[in-house]
């Protein structure tokens, strides 16, 4: 009986030092931020007052909190959309039957928009998006604009640029992700593939797709959270603006946090990042869970 | 026989270019697929490179030079013969191997119990894996700091281990769990006949399949470290403790930019990333690949 | 070499019961086929006696201990898995040699084992190849090499044979029983394959539903089948089975009546199943047949090699009989058909079971 | 040896001297400075602070610009706030609201510092509340950088004195080819998103305008619907480089000093720079053009001590030290700033025509700061720069903008 009960513990012990490790540290601040949003001045007074709801009634009340949430909509539907094409793409083309030596190169090659710091990421395509930058130039070279285009000083430009820098900066995550659950689909099912006539589309629809559902799905949740409240890169590039053209949650977060010092209301925003995260959330373990039985 | 079975007709047609030709330019096609790719992903990171081989003026000349017309090394240089720099660049790497050898094994003990076990509280726990990602690392720090500090882990190598750990477990538990579950349990349970205790089936038998997983795992949670600076920053006061993200925040100056010594610091710190990458990506290879079952 | 004893055991998933308390004794060195149709508890069975599930309530008793709460590794046993799960990343003496090396068994020890078994199976060219650059043959024996070197009291085999084309299934069901009076150890063998059942078992288990329909040897199994399902199921082409009415002197279907001797305890009127295999019916070509005739239209015939299968219909109720393979004969003729009613079976049309 | 054997082998000398020897205490300077320039000369002054008080170890606890006003925050939050501050004079408000600054009058009062109160740039020790609550490391005023070449080219041999000039001039140096501009306005909401104070301020500041009336925000007033015209009617003009909504700071300053603009407005500190990376711009420095006022922004670094410091006479010691006439001056001169006591002001040669400028502006115009008073003034230049975006891009005017940045600068402060 003991033993049993011993059995029945198993996965426990599994999950115990994970669980321990963001337990300790994540739970008291997880609390903690749902605590503040209930406050007014916290952090920066001492003796904070509880105000119960009335800072989501204050941010449900405020026009920039909706149009930041829509800005986040664009952005991080944008993103994800833009990450899991381009990195599916380039996972399949680099897990394509070349050169071993060459793959390796082409690989390692394109996994380099991941490996720099978010502020040199964001400061070069700062550079490169400038008026006088190397962008306009190449496109004013050939003919493609006339006048140089503010890339990230145009309302109308701004979140497109941005779009095109998180893409940038996103996909080598997905790629490697999906390389890696490339591996696990047996060859046998492309052969059969092949021998009913599919063409490259359909085996990737048909064979592709549905065999690595479950890293998409874990890999896109991830993805999406992330990007919902991706801060560096919006921060530095754009900083929100022009105007407040590219002003997502998270730089609203931070702007109330840090510009403002307004902790009570930067958590009231976490607050409703972490809501809308967990519906996502939600929704995968349902996935899941049904997928598994 | 009462109903007439329609017969699928295949048209006979001829192929248009032989089987050889037809190989040849699928593989020409790929190639020039996977160049331009490369081309326009990397030149931004070319334009990194040509900003750290010449002095900040020209980086501002019109028209823009790709390929510098003044040379020169004085980033490079700076920021060699920089100690700071490279105490920067050694803490970078130590913390980053260590989050990711202690993600790997913690995360993918974690992943084994949701993988292959049914327990009370595994959505729960899966949730709360998650849900630890969800709220913005900008209004945590506060109150994440208070606790590294509690824990008197304030200005240590190990408190921005363990912050990194907490980032990089869920997708660590993500990533490998969705993996773990492409294995069919016939490999664990013929680990069970042979006598494994689950701890050995997952390290034995189940790990050397996952190497793809891991291996991916091992790379976002290496660069998750290797790029944070949020954190890197507020846990730490000391210049011995500090990491390469700092380091490069700190030549963004109230009064301008050290253009060609940021991306020399960033090109020197990152090529061993590379080439790191280059070397386990090798293992990024079929784990399943034909014979451990047959489908 | 142990005796195995299962004791009304039971397996719940939650609110599903898929074993309904099932009894099964296996004497040692005993070959116990578990056969049944898919969903049967077969499977299950055999996993709980591996300790792979977890027993709800009911003993399994592996020689003289309950094993319920023992780990695998303890109770043992080997096991041949239908997919083979050989360790892809491990050469095929690492394969075999695991168990060994988990067990602490000394190095030379484990060499000469694995030496061993592999010549037994044919194995040492192929000792260091990884699974990947094996066939299936190949990979199957590897997987049984795996469970030979263990030596274990029991050997548990999981549809072993199921992924082989058929001449290899042929070969290797051969090398099995060959292994086991060998090596005379406690088989227990899961399949669907009645052939296979029926060519290695000393002792066959039927299954349906999670309950046993019949335990016996191959013989009771055939030819005296506990009930209808049984009967169904066991041999091929399968038991010819229909609802027929006991007549006066015989059985009436329809408007046909075959003249047979009526089991006691049946009267004029009931209705019953009756059931005849093909091997009893015989077409009537000159020879000498036992039987009743019956002429009939025939629909289909096909060629086995040393006797031909006869598809034809007796009052609309599809039937199969039998004729020698050189026999000359085809669909559209009619023919006369021997009806061996001594060798009929009889059941009861509400529950199944054998009307003796 | 490496830095982290060094610090070991320090750690564990420490460690053997405090057990023998009273443990010194030890104070921490949270700054940017270091971060500026030289990171030694940081370590050199330490030391011989440590050196003439072997009782006090300082330790230099160095950050990013952009990161010590929310550093200073956060940790005094956590509790492990430095003792002595760096502190930028546009933060001054809001510290004080969240009281993280110590009030200095009474240490300012004593007789043992090595300064006089009444030699310090003044700006900066003015009390707000009743005290005073920094002291001026350094100062440098805001000035105007001319590049002469292209002002040649353009036609002019004189830098532009009033705002009817420096249109004209800029007008033409834009005029004369692809690339060059007269001058640039950074109004990039990428952080510090600073612009308007930068360059706008400045301009504000020579027609006698001022953005804040007492510690009220005052931005719709008729000086500043003036100066927000005048930059309107310069991007109209085609005065301005293109992209300003997007154009940094930084940007701003590297293409003056590829020499790519005409002028360019920012702190005087900037000369070393421009002159040290492109010796061949044909340089000069001069005041802002001026509309009816000679006024120039006053900036500089501060030193603050944080009211929960643990360690206050100690800080006091230490800053002391700092404002101290030698190393004051040296300090100025490392940061190639003006110095924030005087008396280390050394004499004017009259070889430096840079420096000669800058001296002339210091004692002849009136210098203005008001940001220290101002309330959520970090917030608010953020609102600032959104409405000159936007009155750039042609969606309002002048006086809207001046309105709206009111009326927000207003809605922060509840």
């Amino acid at each position: 009986m003991i033993l049993k009960l011993l059995r029945q513990a198993t996965p426990y012990w599994f999950l115990l030092p994970g669980l321990f490790i963001l337990g300790t540290l994540l739970s008291v601040p997880l609390y903690k931020v749902i605590e503040y949003s209930l406050y007014d001045n916290v952090i920066i007074e001492p003796d904070p007052t509880f105000v119960g709801l009335q800072n989501y009634a204050d941010m449900l009340g405020d026009s920039g909190y909706w149009s930041a949430l829509f800005n986040t909509a664009v952005f991080t539907i944008g993103s994800v959309v833009g990450h899991l094409l381009v990195g599916t793409i380039l996972a399949m083309l680099v897990n394509a039957d070349i050169h071993p030596k060459a793959r390796t190169v082409f690989r390692s090659l394109l996994i380099l928009p991941w490996i720099f710091t978010a502020v040199v990421v964001a400061l070069n395509w700062q550079l490169l998006l400038n008026p006088f930058g190397v962008v306009n130039y190449a496109l004013q070279s050939i003919g493609l604009v006339s006048e140089p285009l503010d890339w990230l000083g145009d309302p109308d430009l701004a979140m497109w640029s941005l779009l095109i820098i998180s893409t940038w900066r996103g996909y080598p995550f997905i790629m490697v992700s999906f390389l890696s659950g490339l591996q696990s689909i047996p060859s046998e099912l492309y052969e059969a593939a092949d021998i009913d006539g599919a063409n490259f589309f359909h085996k990737f629809w048909h064979v592709t797709v549905p065999q690595l559902k479950p890293v998409i799905y874990g890999v896109a949740l991830l993805d999406l959270i992330w990007t919902f409240q991706l801060f560096p890169l919006v921060w530095l590039t754009t900083g929100g603006g022009p105007g407040r053209s590219t002003e997502v949650l998270s730089t609203l977060t931070y702007r109330l946090a840090f510009v403002d010092f307004e902790f009570s209301r930067a958590s009231t925003a976490a607050v409703t990042i972490l809501g809308i995260s967990a519906i996502f959330t939600m929704l995968y373990l349902i996935n899941e869970s049904r997928n598994r039985t | 026989m009462s109903g007439q079975i329609s017969r699928v007709v295949v048209s006979p047609k001829k192929p248009w270019l032989r089987e050889a030709t037809r190989v040849r330019i699928t593989r020409v096609s790929l190639y020039l697929a996977l160049i331009l790719a490369v081309v326009v992903i990397t030149f931004p990171v070319l334009w990194m490179l040509s900003v750290s081989f010449k002095p900040t003026t020209d980086t501002f000349s019109l028209p823009p030079q790709l390929i510098p017309e003044n040379f020169q090394l004085d980033g490079y240089i700076k920021v060699l013969q920089n100690e700071t720099f490279r105490t920067f660049i050694i803490n970078s790497y130590l913390i980053g191997l260590a989050v990711t050898f202690l993600s790997l094994i913690i995360g993918t003990l974690a992943a084994f119990a949701f993988s292959r076990y049914r327990f009370f509280g595994d959505q729960a726990a899966k949730l709360f894996v998650i849900a630890t990602q969800m709220v913005p690392t900008i209004t945590l720090l506060i109150p994440f700091f208070g606790v590294i500090v509690w824990l008197r882990l304030y200005d240590t190598h190990l408190g921005l281990i363990v912050t990194y750990l907490t980032f990089g477990l869920p997708y660590a538990i993500i990533m490998m769990n969705a993996y773990l579950n492409t294995i069919p349990k016939d490999f664990d349970e013929a680990a069970i006949i042979d006598g494994c205790s689950p701890f050995r089936v997952l390290f034995s038998v189940l790990l050397p399949m996952a190497t793809p997983g891991l291996i991916s795992t091992a790379v976002y949670t290496f660069l998750l470290s290797w790029n944070e600076f949020l954190f890197a920053l507020a846990l730490t006061r000391s210049t011995e403790m500090r990491t390469v993200p700092v380091g490069i925040s700190m030549l963004v100056g109230e009064f301008g930019l050290k253009w060609d010594e940021m991306m020399a610091f960033s090109v020197i710190g990152s090529v061993p990333v590379l080439l790191l990458f280059m070397f386990v990506q090798r293992y990024v290879v079929s784990g399943l690949s034909a014979g451990g079952v047959k489908g | 070499m142990s005796n195995i004893a299962i004791r009304n055991l039971v397996k719940r998933y939650g609110a599903i019961q898929v074993l309904h308390g099932i009894d099964i004794d296996m004497q040692p060195g005993q070959f116990t086929v578990l056969v049944g149709p898919s969903g049967c508890g077969k499977s299950t069975t055999l996993r709980m006696i591996a300790g792979l599930e977890s027993v709800s309530s009911g003993e399994i008793i592996i020689g003289d201990r309950v094993v319920n709460d023992l780990r695998p590794k303890d109770r043992g046993i080997a096991m041949v898995f239908q997919n083979y799960a050989l360790y892809p990343a491990k050469t095929v003496y690492q394969n075999m040699a695991f168990s060994l090396k988990l067990a602490r068994v000394p190095a030379d020890e484990i060499d000469k084992r694995v030496r061993d078994v592999a010549d037994i199976l044919e194995l040492h060219e192929l000792l260091e190849r990884k699974p990947g650059a094996l066939s299936g043959g190949q990979r199957q024996r590897v997987a049984m090499g795996r469970a030979i070197v263990r030596n274990p009291e029991v050997f548990l085999f999981d549809e072993p044979l199921s992924n082989l084309d058929a001449k290899l299934r042929g070969q290797m069901r051969a090398e099995i029983k060959l292994l086991h009076q060998r090596l005379k150890n406690t088989i227990v063998y899961v399949t669907h394959d009645q052939v296979e059942a029926m060519t290695l078992a000393d002792q066959i288990v039927v299954m349906r539903g999670g309950v046993i329909e019949q335990q016996g040897t191959p013989d009771e199994i055939f030819h005296d089948p506990a009930n209808e399902f049984v009967a169904g199921f066991m041999g091929s082409p399968p038991m010819n089975i229909a609802d027929a009415v006991v007549d006066k002197g015989g059985i009436r279907m329809g408007e046909s009546v075959l003249a047979c001797q009526i089991p006691s305890g049946v009267a004029e009127g009931d209705s019953l199943r009756f059931g005849m295999r093909p091997d009893d019916i015989h077409l009537c070509d000159g020879s000498v047949v036992p039987g009743v005739r019956s002429r009939v239209i025939v629909d289909l015939v096909e060629q086995l090699g040393t006797e031909k299968l006869v598809h034809f219909k007796l009052d609309g109720v599809p039937v199969i009989g039998k004729a020698d393979g050189r026999a000359v004969i085809q669909a559209g003729d009619s023919v006369e058909m021997a009806f061996d009613t001594e060798q009929a079976f009889f059941f009861n049309p509400d529950n199944g079971g054998r009307i003796r | 040896m490496k830095p982290k054997m060094k610090g070991l082998v320090a750690s564990v000398l420490l460690a053997l001297g405090s057990s023998q020897a009273h443990a010194a205490t030890q104070i921490e300077w949270l700054q940017w400075f270091a971060a500026e320039q030289n990171a030694d000369f940081y370590d050199t002054i330490v030391e011989e602070f440590e050196a003439a008080n072997p009782d006090i170890t300082v330790k230099l606890v160095t950050q990013p610009f952009g990161k010590v006003r929310e550093s200073i925050v956060t940790n005094r939050a956590i509790g492990v706030g430095s003792d002595v501050l760096g502190l930028n004079m546009p933060w001054t408000s809001e510290f004080l609201d969240m009281k993280i600054l110590e009030p200095l009058d009474e240490y300012l009062a004593r007789d043992d510092k090595g300064f006089e109160v009444d030699r310090l740039v003044q700006a900066p020790i003015g009390k707000i509340n009743g005290s005073t609550w920094m002291v001026p490391l350094n100062a440098f005023p805001f000035v105007m950088h001319v590049n002469r070449g292209l002002l040649q080219k353009a036609g002019f041999d004189k830098a532009p004195e009033n705002w009817e000039e420096l249109k004209s001039m800029a007008i033409a140096i834009s005029a004369l080819e692809d690339g060059t501009s007269g001058i640039g306005m950074p109004f990039s909401s990428q952080p510090p998103a600073n612009g308007p104070i930068l360059t706008f301020l400045p301009l504000l500041y020579t027609a006698g305008g001022r953005i804040v009336d007492g510690i009220e925000p005052d931005f719709d007033n008729p000086d500043v619907v003036k100066t927000l015209t005048f930059l309107q009617e310069l991007n109209a003009a085609g005065a301005l480089a293109p992209g300003a909504a997007s154009r940094t700071g930084g940007v701003d300053l590297e293409e003056f000093i590829a020499g790519r603009t005409g002028f360019l407005i920012s702190p005087a500190v900037h000369a070393r720079a421009i002159v040290a990376r492109n010796p061949e711009l044909e340089y000069e420095l001069v005041r802002v053009p001026v509309l009816n006022k000679e006024a120039y922004r006053v900036h500089g670094w501060e030193l603050g001590m944080a009211a929960d410091s643990k360690h206050k006479e100690e800080a006091w010691k230490f800053i002391s030290f700092l404002m101290s006439g030698d190393v004051n001056g040296r300090m100025a001169a490392a940061a190639s700033a003006l110095p924030g006591n005087l008396d280390a002001l050394g004499e004017d040669s009259g070889e430096d025509p840079i420096f000669t400028a800058q001296r002339n502006i210091l004692e002849n115009d009136e210098s203005v700061e008001e940001l220290r008073q101002a309330p959520k003034t970090v917030a608010s230049w953020s609102v600032m720069t959104e409405e000159i975006q936007s009155m750039l891009a042609g969606d309002q005017t002048p006086q809207q903008a001046a309105s709206r940045v009111q009326a927000r600068w207003l809605e922060l402060l509840n």
